[in-house]
């Protein structure tokens, strides 16, 4: 058996990964990658708790989790498809200006 | 190492399962092609594979040996390690997927509570290699047809999934196991409570597995090869693999869900046991076969071919005269003579049809399969509840269902022309 | 795919180029098409063609009239024989003889066999672009017995060189009615198989219908003939406008269309058909004796003139203008070629329709490389 | 060391060096390879919490759904643009010291919160039957915001559908 905290401190790591990654990437599409890893190592925790707390909450709570990730990937791929075509590039640092 | 062999012991029975059913499973995928080059002959007026063995029936042998010597390509500034794993996500994806098909009660490799979500999810990992392979040969041709493929198998994999849905209203479990019980305790398969269901996840597998008449991707006449264009040897025959297997998996999904799994039809009608024996009158007729074609050619080394056939065939016949055997075979006997019905249907179709253009199939897809699909399941939904909750006989009641989304096809039909 | 590749992303560009050919299962040997898509939708197209130019027609300077016959043969390779009775017509109009009665009938019914056997090769091939990989198989079957007759009759399956200038070379071959017979009453019920297989399937409608659609002026503005022209519903045909060889004498119909689509296409191709195994069936009960050659010289020399003369080949108004100088060898030849001329509705046919619809509309257009670049 | 942690270990480094791999590849393709790799793993690890069915979805949804849809718009938008360019932003080295002061806290959280997580777990058999204890929560007691999450997904989908719209 694996203590919760192990789970616990596997999802803190992963967590830091993707926050690493949505601060430092230029590429958006990366950025959104990275807030998949952070939303999974929410996951990792949610599961974790419900396992320790016996409670069905936490496996429905990352059921909406992954609902939750695929509606922000949907709009989020969308917007980057219209910025794409708008503006010939998806670097984050180069999309600067309020209006164009 | 006492501790190793604890560890491994409860693993040590689904190996040996596993290695069996992979080695069963190459030699079908290759007989497979075979089977349709010869089906596809006979409905075209030609005969077919005829040179190496008798009936070209050592072609597969021959062609697998041709493309393992051939030289592996890879085009120049392709993505290089992508390209060579692409094929591989795709064989194992599918191949994976069979751990959790229930060819008989007394061979599953697992049984797992969530079996049909998996072994869709596993199996739709395959895509992977689809999109990857596209992708990585840095071709303008394998990149539209990966990305028409890809496009297809989402779009189709919807429709799929609510045909899949409304057997598991009927069956009330996920374990594919627990699903053809379902059936055995009823009495009936699901094909006659959901006929509509069943035909969505026909129409549905045939665009899952890139066949004719969805076969957009290998358009040939449009798109050269699809996805695999740039593909040679080695590599290419892993994905033709991947793909042959993935229709004997779709095969197998619908055999589970809808025709009863591993049960005889009839199965329980005492009148129809005699059906039990139809194993021995398949092989005996095999073992005829051969004798007779053995006899009628002059040619030496078929007829050695032919009689080690022979003897093989007559010697599956004296084994399944045991009872015990009879019994055990049983099970694996109908599942596979209905994967092979289904399978037949696949190969008809190819010989048949035309092609959809990519606006029609994605039309048909979002148009007409998904909503009628989903009404399926709503209509499907009511007849259980006119059952449990208002006393409807069991089978008139779904079939009320059935009719209503009967009458929604229509309607959209009629919408559409 | 080099310089005319898809030349920008696939999202990024409002219009990309996309080459189809020469080198192209669809496009039916060498023909290449310089596709302009927004998306997968055509706007614009250009045919480049050319790949397979021989001089057909300058060789004919250099040849006498007898020896420029084989050629000719060569330009439209699966209607060899509708081509050589375009040629051998033109010279004898240019000489101002006739051949006699029996060598028209016997005319009449190879190009009418030659016409069926065309449009087989077109039902076929066509098909298999729109994915029905069957029927291919099913006309090369019938195809074959054509060709068979044609070989018991001048020892060639392809590139018959059948007639003579003046009449025939051969006399038919003993059992050629038989033969003859034997087809067009198996051809009958074949026909129905490829209509049962095509003619009521749903995709195959979605796939042809609407698709390619040519109005009746600008089919006649673009100088289409043929099947295309009658499919667009003006009911054109040599055969009947001016009669040549022995048609004036038999019955047959024309059939028109009314969309002008692929579809049409398609009917008014099956329908020729089955005229044409009408006009074997009475040629073959009535051909009349005599001599198969009529009587002229050794040495081909007609007088200083021109003639036009041009018959209904299998795709179209296929014509020949022949220039004489008085030698034993054409000043000038020129071919109408119908493929060519049809090619040219392609621009018209294809805009607005998607790339899948290209392939389905040089397969209806039923053009041969060999004629089209001669 | 028992099987389950054998897997455990197995998992938790392949999930780590996958996450590090993604946020470091140049090539965006190269990235979703490496996160679906470390989804995957994810999934093995529900699996060995004996979430059976959330393991199901994390692969049909996820990596199935979602990981194709990256792929597509990675293969449709850039194709080799990205090559040669700069991977990192400016200010890459402050967001890294920022992280990693973040995890550094939840280090010392963790350590000091230790006796809380020590309870005593629930028996693994806790939660089964798991798909039909989840379809029973899902559809009694969260059944609000399940359909709340429904309309989610709804205005997800049409505002994906007008986002992407050509014009």
């Amino acid at each position: 058996m694996i203590p919760t905290s192990h789970y616990l401190f596997l999802a803190a790591v992963l967590f830091t990964i993707g926050v690493i990654g949505v601060l430092t990437r230029r590429n958006l599409i990366i950025v959104l990658m990275s807030i998949e890893l952070i939303l999974n190592a929410v996951n990792i925790n949610l599961i974790a708790f419900s396992r320790q707390l016996a409670s069905v909450g936490g496996h429905v709570f990352a059921i909406f989790v992954i609902t939750d990730a695929a509606a922000e990937a949907a709009v989020g791929l969308g917007i980057l498809i219209a910025l794409f075509r708008n503006r010939d590039t998806i670097n984050a640092d180069e999309i600067d200006l309020l209006k164009w | 190492m006492a501790q190793l062999v604890d560890l491994l012991h409860p693993y040590l029975l689904a190996t040996i399962r596993v290695v069996v059913a992979f080695v069963i499973l190459s030699l079908i995928v290759a007989y497979l092609a075979y089977a349709e080059r010869k089906i596809l002959a006979k409905l075209q007026v030609r005969i077919g594979p005829m040179r190496v063995g008798p009936h070209g029936l050592l072609q597969p042998i021959a062609d697998v040996l041709k493309l393992l010597l051939k030289e592996d390509v890879v085009p120049a500034e392709a993505d290089k390690i992508v390209f060579l794993l692409a094929p591989i996500i795709s064989v194992v994806a599918v191949f994976a997927a069979f751990a959790l098909v229930p060819f008989a009660p007394n061979f599953i490799i697992t049984d797992v509570n969530v079996g049909i979500l998996f072994l869709v999810g596993v199996s739709s990992l395959g895509i992977f290699g689809i999109i990857l392979g596209g992708w990585a040969s840095n071709s303008h041709y394998s990149l539209l047809g990966a990305l028409r493929s890809t496009a297809q198998l989402v779009s189709y994999e919807v429709a799929l999934g609510f045909a899949i849905v409304s057997a598991l209203l009927l069956a009330s479990t996920l374990s594919m196991r627990g699903i053809v019980e379902a059936q055995a305790s009823r009495g009936i398969w699901f094909v006659f409570l959901q006929p509509v269901a069943f035909c969505i996840l026909f129409i549905a597998s045939i665009a899952e597995t890139n066949r004719n008449p969805f076969d957009l991707p290998e358009a040939e006449s449009e798109l050269v090869a699809g996805f695999h264009t740039e593909y040679s040897g080695f590599r290419f025959a892993l994905y033709f693999m991947a793909e042959y297997t993935a229709m004997i998996l779709v095969s197998c999904i619908a055999t589970v869900l809808f025709l009863g799994g591993w049960l005889r039809p009839f199965a329980n009608t005492a009148t129809f046991d005699f059906l039990d024996y139809t194993p021995i009158v398949v092989c005996a007729a095999a073992t005829a076969w051969c004798v007779v074609e053995a006899l009628r050619t002059n040619w030496r080394t078929q007829q050695f071919v032919l009689t080690l056939l022979a003897l093989g065939a007559a010697g599956m016949t004296l084994l399944l005269l045991v009872p015990a055997v009879l019994a055990a075979t049983q099970g694996v006997f109908w599942f596979l003579a209905k994967v092979f019905l289904f399978l037949f249907g696949f190969i008809w179709f190819r010989g048949t049809f035309p092609r959809y253009r990519f606006d029609q199939l994605m039309r048909i897809g979002w148009h007409f399969l998904i909503p009628v699909a989903i009404v399926n399941v709503i209509f499907c939904g009511i007849g259980l509840v006119l059952w449990q909750q208002h006393d409807w006989p069991y089978v008139p009641a779904l079939w009320v269902g059935n009719l209503g989304t009967l009458l929604v096809a229509v309607l959209l039909l009629g919408r559409r022309s | 795919m080099g310089e005319f590749g898809i030349t920008q992303t696939v999202l990024g560009a409002d219009e990309i180029v996309l080459n189809m050919g020469p080198q192209h299962p669809a496009t039916h040997g060498v023909l290449r098409v310089k596709l302009k898509l927004d998306g997968e939708k055509v706007i614009g197209s250009e045919c480049i063609i050319g790949y397979l130019h021989r001089g057909v027609e300058k060789i004919g300077e250099n040849r006498s009239y007898m020896q420029f016959a084989p050629y000719v043969d060569r330009t439209d390779y699966v209607a060899a024989v509708s081509n050589g009775l375009g040629y051998v017509e033109a010279v004898e109009k240019l000489l101002g003889i006739e051949a006699p009665p029996r060598a028209r009938w016997v005319r009449t019914i190879l190009a009418e066999l030659q016409r069926i056997a065309s449009h087989l090769v077109w039902l076929g091939t066509h098909a298999l672009d729109i994915g029905a990989m069957t029927p291919v198989f099913y006309t090369f079957r019938e195809r074959e017995e054509i060709l068979k007759i044609f070989e018991r009759y001048c020892g060639a399956r392809l590139t018959t060189h059948a007639f003579r200038i003046g009449g025939l070379q051969y006399e038919i071959y003993d059992g050629f009615e038989e033969d003859v017979k034997t087809f067009c009453r198996d051809f009958a019920k074949r026909v129905g198989e490829y209509e049962e297989l095509l003619t009521g399937n749903r995709i195959w409608l979605q796939r042809t219908k609407k698709v390619g659609v040519l109005t009746p002026q600008q089919a006649i503005d673009l100088g289409a003939t043929g099947p295309i022209l009658r499919a667009s519903g003006v009911k054109w045909d040599i055969r009947k406008a001016f009669p040549y060889a022995a048609y004036e004498q038999f019955e047959f119909d024309i059939p028109v269309g009314e969309n002008g689509d692929t579809f049409d296409r398609y009917l008014v191709r099956m329908e020729e058909m089955r005229q044409a195994s009408r006009i074997i069936l009475q040629a073959v009960e009535s051909i009349p004796s005599g001599p198969v050659m009529a009587r002229i010289g050794k040495m081909i020399k007609p007088p200083p003139g021109e003639v036009y003369h041009s018959i209904e080949a299998p795709k179209g108004e296929l014509g020949y203008y022949i220039v004489s100088d008085g030698s034993t060898q054409p000043y000038r030849v020129r071919i109408r070629p119908p493929s060519f001329v049809n090619l040219q509705t392609f621009d018209t046919m294809v805009r607005g329709h998607l790339v899948a619809d290209v392939v389905a509309i040089i397969g209806t257009l039923d053009i041969i490389l060999g004629e089209v670049d001669r | 060391m028992t099987f389950y942690q054998i897997t455990f270990y197995f998992f938790a480094t392949v999930m780590i060096l996958a996450a590090l791999l993604v946020i470091t590849r140049r090539n965006p393709v190269h990235s979703a390879i490496f996160l679906i790799v470390t989804l995957l793993c994810v999934a093995g690890l529900y699996l060995q919490l004996r979430a059976e069915f959330l393991a199901a979805v994390q692969i049909i949804l996820y990596i199935g759904g979602v990981m194709v849809l990256f792929l597509f718009v990675i293969v449709l938008v850039n194709l080799g643009v990205v090559v040669g360019q700069e991977r990192f932003n400016r200010q890459w080295w402050v967001a890294g010291i920022a992280a990693l002061a973040l995890l550094v806290e939840l280090g010392v959280a963790f350590y000091l919160g230790r006796e809380g997580l020590a309870l005593p777990t629930a028996p693994v058999e806790a939660l089964q039957p798991n798909t039909e204890r989840i379809g029973l929560a899902l559809y009694q007691n969260y059944m609000l915001p399940f359909e709340i999450a429904s309309l989610l997904l709804l205005v997800a989908m049409i505002g994906a559908v007008m986002m992407a719209k050509r014009r």
